[in-house]
């Protein structure tokens, strides 16, 4: 149980990590491989959120007087999460907006197929 | 309280892996957007209340409707 | 007293501004990037020499570093950001004819934006802030490979946008490691207490960190989208990522391993890459029919010499880096927009399709020609300094494994030679017959050719003109110790 | 084959970040800079939220980065899929009256939602990115439930442009009068209440215009376009 309680997030952290990067190595379909990407996006993010964990802690906003700061969880990784996310959202929509551009030239999305140019 | 967090990062992984196996895009894009879900859940618990409204908003609704409207401009099934 | 927050605030201003001036004033949108990229290069001279003395620190917010995100506008971010403005202005005057369709205000935005970002990542003083200017220099580059909107572009921006996107999670991924064992992400912070955890805890962010960065880098074994991108972007796009986007890449590599991590252990096996991307690269510049894929080889042979140079790590070593990184900027961004015009001519992209070319645009070829005898390192331009600094600094160190890869990139330099004056052959000695009327390129194209020509040939006559900006930045890259007293011990 | 190498390459990866997370115990305080802030972010930034107050004064030359990032994508995706006007007319099939009445009044409540959600950003939690997403759900129930609305592209192309020229000429200004870029020039007021942490709820507001006006004009973009 000490185990799970240790880990858990980290476990689910990185096995979305290395879900996502499998997707992209070896799914063909490009809207498939843009998942994987938002996949390791969500995982990274929870990553960086459990390292600013702190057991029993409390959300570092001081919303009534009074609150006690000695146990506040640490908000620099939520900061970088916050952007992390904007990040991850642009590059998912410039992405898709290029698949619909290669579809429309090439009427398929399946990587292994497109291959205009090589080395 | 360890085993509801268990319980939801399972159900988490298994829907990236759900995401992965599916051959209809638009299943799969609504897997992701469950772990996205799930993940902010987990930011919640993590005292993250800030990053779980961000990821439920922009990661988990916002993103799976611009993976819809591309895919409806694409195709629906890998082949 | 000049603030070099303004070398970012300014561009990113203007750029944001573009839209409400097309609402107005829609012809004078193309104007805006070489006017913000002219005031930058006016305020990094007016820095360079106060910081040759001393770093200045700025940071932003008010607040004490490591507290806060902090600029550190020393020798090497002055150099940099001063290398960008100037390729930067010379370039967009260039587009101001080269651009004609598509939707060319998105153009000149996204172009201005990339230029801020690549400032951002030479002069920022905090590992996440790179990250963000770092992502700022992609994806600004993906959309501008994307801007012809041609199968090929798409197809390229595609690939380069998957490995880039994988590039840049391992890299967060690093810093989130960083932070998790530090608590800081203040470069100059980190690089305090790096000692004060076991190597090996550090060694697994290090090489995220640094396969993240490398993507960019285009270090040997990440660098498979570098040809197919470099050379379907639009001309001007080509000569700002070969000379500017790899090597603010390079330059972010650099300043983790020598300032973060202070790996000393790390740089023979970097060595080894660069030798490898060298002669990779040139090895398959060699075999190309297809006269933009051929430099976009070339860059890669490049950025592994300067890779290589910049492994070695003694103060000749790093100075000859850093030399060559110039030197290959100003030919290769030379070298690509001669090129757009020639393409632009003859519709084809085959270097057979060539011929003749000097008698139809002698200017054009006449740039293209230097650009190339730079590139392979012959006297008097600036290629033959930096070569030969490069080849010394391997020979003091009288390691023999140095010694060996200096051996081979000699070799890398001698197949250079061969494919270089092939194109400079076909150019000027295979007499065309059909229509031999002169079709130069326009005006505003051939001034900023021959700035980059008259660049060329001074700092080749006369390279003390930049050996001491380049020796204390290269000072300042090597010694770690006085980068954390600069940051942590002043604050502006 | 692809499959066993990138698997072999996944364990690698897994091997070599679980040996670095041995040394990052989980839930335990181990930050230095974080500690800081929550010691001293209501005295130095007057903002109860101490993740806004990090994410706009702190850090705030991240967050400017960040939005750029949004708003190059939205012009690349712009780039990339703009028809120059040679569009084809598709036949919309009309939502039902149910759909396009309940999306016309849910639309002006979640845009205030949105506001509330970043006006608020430096009392309780959430802000400009919260908020500026929520407003660009609105949009997008716009666009599905009343299908023959369109809303002009520039419009949200000059609210994207204002907020981001908002949030550097408050930087400029805060160089000019309190001598660094984003300095906090204004009186931080009483905490806890609204008109309070001088710049951060102004540079959160323009935050959220710009980022909701962005997604919107992607989420545009997508439909409209190509």
């Amino acid at each position: 149980m000490s185990f799970l309680n240790n880990y858990i997030y980290y476990i689910g952290a990185f096995g979305l990590i290395l879900i996502g990067l499998y997707i992209i190595l070896v799914k063909r379909n490009l809207i498939k491989v843009i998942v994987g990407l938002g996949i390791v996006d969500t995982g990274v993010n929870l990553f960086l959120i459990s390292v600013g964990y702190i057991t029993k802690g409390t959300a570092p906003i001081f919303s009534r007087p009074g609150i006690d700061s000695e146990d506040m969880v640490d908000p620099v990784p939520q900061a970088l999460v916050l952007t992390a996310i904007v990040i991850g959202v642009a590059v998912l929509a410039l992405a898709l907006s290029l698949a619909i551009r290669l579809y429309q030239h090439y009427g398929t999305l399946n990587l292994r197929k497109i291959r205009e140019q090589k080395w | 309280m360890t085993i509801i967090v268990s319980f939801l990062v399972v159900l988490m992984l298994v829907g990236a892996v759900a995401a992965s196996i599916f051959k209809d895009l638009i299943s799969a894009v609504i897997a992701a957007a469950l772990v996205s879900l799930l993940a902010s859940i987990l930011f919640y618990f993590l005292q993250a209340p800030d990053v779980a409204m961000a990821e439920a908003s922009i990661g988990a609704a916002l993103t799976a409707a611009i993976f819809i409207i591309a895919i409806r401009r694409t195709k629906r099934y890998e082949e | 007293m000049v603030n070099p927050v303004l070398l970012i605030a300014v561009p990113l201003g203007l750029a944001f501004a573009i839209p409400l001036f097309a609402l107005f004033w829609k012809a004078a949108v193309k104007y805006i990037p070489p006017a913000a990229l002219a005031f930058n290069l006016v305020v990094s001279l007016l820095l360079l020499p106060r910081v040759l003395e001393n770093s200045v620190i700025v940071s932003i917010g008010g607040w004490q570093p490591p507290f806060c995100i902090n600029l550190v506008a020393g020798p090497v971010g002055v150099l940099f950001s001063t290398i960008i403005a100037l390729v930067g202005l010379l370039v967009s005057v260039y587009a101001l004819d080269y651009i004609k369709e598509g939707a060319t205000e998105k153009y000149h935005m996204l172009y201005l934006l990339l230029l801020t970002g690549a400032t951002g990542v030479v002069l920022t003083g905090d590992i996440f802030n790179l990250f963000v200017f770092f992502e700022i220099l992609c994806i600004s580059s993906y959309s501008l490979v994307a801007y012809l909107r041609e199968k090929s572009g798409i197809e390229s921006a595609v690939k380069y946008l998957i490995q880039g996107a994988v590039g840049s999670s391992l890299l967060l991924i690093g810093i989130g490691l960083l932070y998790g064992l530090f608590g800081t992400l203040n470069m100059a912070d980190i690089a305090q207490s790096i000692r004060s955890v076991s190597p090996i805890s550090v060694f697994v962010p290090m090489v995220l960190i640094v396969a993240g960065l490398g993507v960019e880098a285009a270090i040997f074994p990440l660098n498979a989208w570098l040809p197919d991108a470099h050379s379907s972007a639009p001309s001007s796009i080509s000569a700002i990522l070969s000379g500017i986007a790899i090597e603010v890449g390079l330059y972010a590599v650099a300043r983790v391993i020598f300032t973060i991590f202070g790996a000393q252990s790390f740089l023979t096996f970097l060595a080894l890459l660069g030798i490898l991307t060298l002669l990779v690269g040139e090895m398959c510049a060699f075999c190309q029919n297809n006269i933009k894929r051929m430099l976009a080889y070339s860059s890669i042979g490049q950025i592994g010499l300067i890779l290589f140079a910049l492994a070695i790590a003694t103060s000749y070593g790093v100075t000859g880096g850093l030399f060559q990184l110039l030197s290959h900027t100003l030919a290769k961004a030379l070298l690509f927009l001669a090129t757009g015009y020639m393409i632009y001519q003859t519709g084809s992209m085959e270097i057979s399709a060539l011929e003749g070319m000097g008698k139809k645009m002698p200017l054009t070829c006449l740039a293209f020609t230097i650009g190339a005898f730079s590139l392979v390192g012959l006297p008097p331009f600036i290629g033959f300094p930096s070569k030969f600094l490069v080849v010394r600094a391997a020979l003091v160190t009288k390691e023999t494994i140095f010694i060996i890869f200096i051996g081979l990139a000699l070799l890398g330099t001698v197949i250079e030679a061969a494919y270089f004056f092939r194109v400079v052959q076909v150019l000027y000695f295979k007499a065309d017959m059909t229509n031999p009327g002169r079709k130069e390129a326009p005006f505003a194209a051939l001034i900023p050719m021959f700035i980059f020509v008259i660049l060329i040939v001074i700092v080749g006559i006369y390279p003390k003109l930049v050996t001491d900006v380049l020796n204390s930045a290269a000072s300042e890259l090597l010694s770690r110790t006085e980068y954390i007293k600069a940051v942590l011990g002043s604050i502006l | 084959m692809r499959r066993i190498v990138s698997i072999l390459l996944l364990v690698i990866v897994a091997l070599g970040i679980s040996l670095s997370l041995a040394k990052i115990p989980f839930g335990t305080p181990k930050t230095k800079v974080g500690r800081h802030y929550i010691d001293e972010g209501i005295k130095e930034t007057g903002a109860t939220n101490i993740v806004t107050s990090v994410v706009v004064s702190y850090r705030g030359f991240d967050t400017l980065g960040e939005v750029t990032i949004l708003f190059i994508a939205s012009i690349g995706l712009g780039a990339v899929l703009s028809t120059f006007g040679e569009k084809t007319v598709r036949d919309i099939e009309p939502a039902s009256l149910v759909l396009s009445t309940g999306c016309r009044v849910l639309f002006p409540l979640i845009l205030i939602f949105g506001s509330f959600v970043f006006i608020h950003g430096h009392l309780t939690p959430g802000g400009g990115f919260q908020g500026g997403a929520i407003i660009a759900s609105g949009f997008l129930l716009i666009y599905l439930g009343c299908r023959e609305r369109r809303i002009s592209q520039l419009a949200f192309n000059l609210s994207e442009s204002l907020g981001g020229l908002v949030f550097v000429v408050i930087g400029l200004f805060g160089l000019v009068l309190g001598g660094y870029f984003l300095s906090n020039f204004l009186p931080k007021g009483t905490v806890n209440t609204l008109f309070s942490a001088g710049i951060i709820p102004i540079i959160y507001i323009a935050i959220g215009f710009k980022v909701g006006s962005e997604l919107a004009g992607i989420i545009d973009n997508l439909i409209e376009e190509s």
